[in-house]
């Protein structure tokens, strides 16, 4: 009974404004609401890098207006050391959680994936509604913590015990404030484990007539194996951030050890761990970065096999390196802690799944590349923003080299090469990514096209800006710029300061650079011309349908899929060079030549 | 545009390396016994990313450049070689060459971690509590006398939460508020939270090692050259990160033992 | 019906019944002759295992699922649950509370 | 009824079912979600059990204060769990038999069970709390002995309760024939998962920590 049990989309067309708009059952609002929560999340996180790129370029400038949202932490605007670590928490955090798990994963996978798979919605689509409310809440929490008296936590991110469990007594924002973060990132977690169940469950159970396995979309793939560590590492983060609050408002101690003494006072805690605290965060901590930009390497490979017009030298590399990459995330997350107090037995251990982190790497950049010869890219905006990903992609990933290995890690820990890796790889090209994304999709997704002027525009502006920003990073940090330093004092960090004054502004260039993009989403929204439903040319079941899709997605008209995606290059009775994946037609061969 | 593009990129890539290859921003210059082994490595490494860096970017460039041209006949070619090749050559060329680099890098590490100090190595303990580090030398008897957290005071400057009265070890300790050694002599750091973790970073001597509040880690190192290093630290440890340092002294014998003396004096 | 066939026997499920509190009671009947902590936990770990993989083929019916998922399932929470062992070594050190290259 | 996913496991009036390809593990998503959900909670668990582990290897005197009392009245609850599962089992059984009044029955016997010991576990915990146990102190040492058994015995309380209420609703809709056989085999699921954790917290908690 179970093999002909078919799950029939289980809503009827919206009535009210609420089921429509706000209260959706429909993947597609559901993904649109996903994305502008990415969207407001990563203009509050862009605000706060800029708060504190002007800070670390000129930390005795005054910035008008920042008294106002927080007297204490910015007296006459000018910021305190303090203020600079709670900003810099709440930028990392917005950004990790809300713009790169969101963004690519949610916000795109949830419009995306059942159309290319042929389905009708999700298999849960009130499941599917109360992960957006959950994460949405998830925000507000977090975001609250800016107005409580103490200001947001100081602990960074990766808020490592004892500093974050402790209380207030630590400094600022470590009493309600941290409290609300791991609240907010517990709360975050639900909803991803309730996104996680849907995407696996669509995948494996909703994909329409022919749609094997074997023809399914390369970003189904990606956002597949997200969820798969979405499912697990997100679980691991809910009783860690528990446990946190627990330390915090009961008075337990598990991250707490024995005979510490704050302000001449012995703390009321004994017998806890730190390393437990970083053990369980990165845990979750290392699925995360690959959360962040699996999605991202599935998207660029959908956008580059359309703009191309030639399958991948091998898709299958590519989804074997993305599963590899999974694999490996749960083996090498003690890379994070190499100097922090872990055996260092256990180092040389988790070194080696780091190095090897390279191959599936490299396999996925060189198909990327090779494939590319003799292909007949077009260049649109989508494409650049694909092929300046993977141009981030390898600028982030050959840093790697020098972090996996605990020897250099000596040198490089905890200074601004490691933030320059990140903001490169996990940052920098998870966003070109979601641009390549945005620009390829938003005729789908609105109706209309986007202003591509505009578009390389921001292409252009952005990809020499983010160099400008995070390639001096890397100088900063070779020459031992340790990173979280709201002022640079020291001797030998004071000759640095002009770099950081360049970075400082390049980044609030490259920042307002995003205006265009977001007058461009704004604008064409409303103003750009219609789309058709096949814009790009595409061969996935998306382009399949009307631009923007009814709510039903494929009008009760059930695609039946006869072709893989990759059928691009080829010859047939039309003339066209590719044949969508629910045309019935076959190639009359491909039309390669020498 | 697409060949602006492939311009572009070859072009940052080139820039990118130069501070690199100018050595423009270096390390402070290597002052310890075991520094060697990780400079050399982080050169080695140097070498393998930077070549990899160029030749991904560069091709990169090279094939944006050359088929985003619009071309009118319909052909599409594939890659010498196919998707096999490239396969192999990520895996050979990339991946097992860093894996070995991985594994000569583990002797550098071993040399920090593995090796035990020498027997007469000299002691000295290092307490960091927001936002200071503190220095603790065991005086003549050579013994630490044992802490007792609950009385940290600050304002008597008892930091290290000793007890002259009842102990003996720790009557002869001497505590200070800057790291002095002697240069060419084996120390054995002992490492010490009093609240959070910090970090102890020097990166002159090419140590770096956090402290675990519950957890008394230790490193040993030999410092070759006379001269002040800036110790820093690198793990947050609340809102005045940014200031916490000491300095390190790397004295010969004589004025090693000078300093001892005065500062002995000053307890 | 397909499922009906495969249904397992009340016979079966009382087997596994009992199985399991004979676990239970073999855990007991260890832990009471207090072995020294490494042959408690693993005889602990091993025997709640024993117990857990019984419910989970007969009670929770893996067994007569498709192989596809029994393999799918077992290997990926297996694989998940081996990568959060990593820590264990340092627990020891803090109870040592030294470092190994002391 | 449009809007709900009760149609996930059968029939959906008035509207055109689509045809699929067939899941590659051959179980309804529903089923699979739970699954899913159940792996999900299992690392959960792991990551509490993982904790409470590295908290007491790294402890010198962890304290191991439970008397035979306490272990004796473990057994029982013990046993009413097993048998609570066992009896879901057969309720699964005799749904997916399609025998509707007597997988109702079976269930609810594992529903007064279930609650039987809730109220056991309850009372053990006022009996722990009644000796000073809290979250940050005990009377036999290391104060890290009470975060550690209230979290992961609370973890796994909070997991009986909600899968009592959710048993309810469902036994009672799939009486009225809201629900289907898939749903009930799914909370059965979910419960026999509670059991299986049990058999952990049972040895690693309780046996872990015999006094003597």
């Amino acid at each position: 009974m179970h093999e002909t049990a078919a799950p029939a989309v289980v809503h009827g067309p919206p009535t009210t404004f609420l089921s429509k708009h706000v209260f959706s059952l429909d993947h597609k609002v559901i993904g649109l609401q996903y994305y502008t929560l990415a969207l407001v999340a990563v203009v509050t996180g862009m605000v706060l890098s800029w708060l504190m790129r002007i800070h670390l370029g000129w930390s005795s400038a005054a910035i008008p207006g920042l008294q106002v949202l927080s007297p204490n932490g910015a007296p006459g605007g000018v910021m305190t050391p303090e203020y600079y670590l709670q900003l810099m928490t709440m930028h990392a955090t917005i950004m990790v959680f809300f713009v790169l798990t969101t963004a690519p994963f949610a916000a795109f996978g949830n419009y995306f994936l059942p159309i290319q798979v042929g389905a009708e919605d999700m298999p849960f689509p009130h499941f599917n509604m109360m992960s957006f409310w959950t994460t949405f809440t998830a925000f507000l929490i977090l975001v609250a913590a800016f107005f409580v008296p103490d200001g947001p936590p100081l602990s960074g991110w990766t808020a490592y015990a004892p500093l974050s469990a402790i209380g207030k007594n630590a400094g600022p924002g470590e009493g309600t404030g941290q409290v609300l973060w791991a609240a907010a990132l517990g709360v975050f977690c639900i909803g991803q484990l309730l996104g996680s169940l849907n995407f696996i469950s669509t995948v494996l159970d909703m994909r329409t007539k022919g749609m094997t396995l074997a023809r399914l979309p390369v970003t189904c793939w990606a956002w597949f194996i997200t969820s798969c560590m979405g499912l697990t590492a997100f679980a691991v983060l809910m009783p860690a951030t528990i446990l946190l609050i627990l330390d915090h408002v009961a008075g337990t101690s598990f991250f707490i050890a024995s005979g510490l003494v704050l302000n001449d006072q012995l703390v009321p805690h004994s017998g806890g761990s730190t390393l437990l605290w970083q053990h369980l965060f990165w845990f979750f901590g290392h699925p995360e970065v690959y959360i962040a930009i699996v999605p991202g390497m599935g998207i660029v490979t959908h956008v580059l096999v359309t703009n191309m017009r030639r399958p991948m030298l091998s898709m299958k590399a590519i989804l074997y390196s993305m599963w590899a990459l999974a694999f490996l995330s749960y083996m090498v997350y003690g890379h994070h802690m190499f100097v922090s107090g872990m055996n260092p037995f256990s180092s040389l251990v988790f070194s080696f799944p780091t190095l090897m982190i390279t191959i599936p790497s490299t396999v996925v950049v060189l198909i990327w590349i090779g494939s590319l010869y003799g292909s007949k890219l077009r260049i649109n905006t989508a494409s650049l923003f694909a092929l300046g990903f993977i141009s981030m992609f390898v600028s982030g990933g050959v840093s790697g080299f020098f972090l996996a290995q605990p020897s250099i890690d000596i040198m490089l820990h905890a200074t601004y090469f490691v933030v320059g890796h990140f903001h490169m790889v996990m940052g920098v090209a998870a966003m070109f990514g979601i641009f390549s994304g945005t620009y390829f999709w938003f005729p789908k997704m609105t109706g209309h096209m986007m202003n591509e002027t505009i578009g390389k525009i921001h292409f252009w502006l952005t990809f020499v800006g983010t160099y400008c920003i995070f390639m001096p990073f890397h100088y900063l940090g070779w020459a031992g710029n340790v990173r979280r330093y709201a002022a640079f004092t020291d001797d030998f960090l004071k000759p640095l300061i002009p770099v950081h004054q360049f970075i400082t502004v390049a980044a609030i260039f490259t920042g307002a650079v995003q205006l265009l993009f977001i007058y461009n989403l704004i604008y064409s929204r409303f103003r750009g011309p219609a789309a058709p439903a096949n814009p790009w040319e595409g061969t996935s079941l998306e382009w399949a349908m009307p631009s923007p899709p009814p709510w039903n997605n494929f009008g009760g008209h059930d695609p039946i899929v006869y072709h893989d995606a990759d059928q691009y290059g080829v010859k047939t009775a039309s003339g066209a060079d590719y044949i969508m994946q629910n045309s019935p037609e076959q190639a009359l061969g491909t039309a390669e030549g020498d | 545009m697409g060949k602006l593009l492939a311009v572009t990129i070859i072009i940052i890539a080139i820039a990118s390396a130069v501070p690199f290859v100018m050595h423009t921003w270096e390390p402070p210059a290597d002052v310890s016994t075991h520094g060697g082994l990780i400079d050399e490595q982080m050169a080695d490494t140097m070498i393998e990313a930077g070549v990899s860096f160029l030749a991904a970017q560069i091709l990169l460039g090279l094939f944006i450049w050359q088929f985003s041209k619009p071309r009118t006949d319909s052909k599409v070619k594939t890659f010498p070689g196919g998707a096999k090749g490239l396969v192999i050559a990520a895996i050979v060329l990339v991946g097992v060459e860093v894996l070995a680099l991985g594994a000569f890098g583990s002797k550098a590490w071993a040399a920090v971690y593995f090796t035990p100090p020498a027997a007469d190595a000299m002691p000295v303990q290092v307490q960091a509590g927001q936002f200071a580090f503190y220095f603790r030398y065991p005086g003549p008897d050579g013994k630490f006398g044992p802490l007792h957290p609950e009385m940290i005071n600050e304002g008597n400057q008892n930091l290290f939460g000793l007890d002259p009265e009842h102990d003996v070890e720790s009557r002869d300790d001497v505590v200070t508020a800057e790291m002095a050694i002697p240069v060419n002599k084996e120390v054995h750091l002992l490492m010490h939270a009093k609240d959070v973790s910090h970090s102890f970073y020097v990166p002159a001597l090419r140590i770096h090692q956090d402290f675990v509040p519950g957890l008394d880690l230790s490193l040993h190192f030999t410092a070759t050259k006379v001269g002040t290093y800036e110790i820093v630290c690198s793990q947050l440890c609340g809102l005045g990160h940014y200031n916490m340092r000491a300095y390190l002294k790397v004295l010969s014998q004589q004025d090693f033992d000078e300093w001892m003396k005065k500062e002995q004096a000053a307890q | 019906m397909s499922a009906a066939e495969q249904q397992d026997g009340l016979g079966k499920y009382i087997g596994v019944y009992i199985g399991m509190l004979v676990i239970t009671g073999i855990e007991l009947l260890i832990a009471s002759r207090h072995p020294s902590g490494g042959v408690l936990l693993a005889s602990m770990l091993i025997l709640a295992f024993l117990g857990a993989i019984l419910g989970i083929l007969y009670f929770m019916h893996l067994a007569t699922e498709n192989r596809t998922a029994i393999v799918a399932f077992t290997l990926f929470t297996v694989f998940v649950l081996a990568a959060t062992t990593y820590g264990w070594t340092d627990s020891f050190r803090i109870l040592f509370g030294a470092p190994f290259a002391k | 009824m449009s809007h709900s996913e009760v149609a996930l496991g059968g029939q959906h009036a008035g509207h055109h079912v689509p045809v699929m390809e067939p899941s590659p593990f051959a179980v309804p998503a529903k089923k699979l979600a739970m699954w899913l959900f159940i792996i999900s909670d299992i690392m959960t668990f792991a990551a509490c059990l993982v904790a409470y582990g590295f908290l007491r290897n790294s402890t010198a005197n962890w304290p191991r204060p439970f008397q035979s009392s306490t272990i004796i009245s473990v057994l029982i609850m013990t046993f009413i769990l097993m048998t609570s599962a066992l009896v879901m089992a057969m309720a699964v059984r005799a749904a997916r038999a399609g025998d509707r009044p007597a997988a109702f029955r079976l269930s609810m016997i594992t529903l007064v069970a279930g609650l039987l010991f809730t109220l056991l576990h309850v009372r053990e915990w006022f009996g722990m709390i009644g000796q000073g146990v809290t979250l940050f102190k005990n009377p036999w040492g290391t104060g890290l002995f009470g975060g550690a058994y209230f979290s992961v015995t609370g973890m796994e309380l909070l997991h009986v309760i909600a899968a009592l209420i959710a048993l309810l609703i469902i036994s009672l809709g799939y009486k009225s024939g809201r629900y289907t056989a898939v749903d009930l085999e799914n909370i059965g699921l979910f419960w026999q998962f509670i059991n299986i954790v049990w058999m952990f917290v049972v040895p690693l908690i309780y046996f872990m920590n015999l006094a003597g």
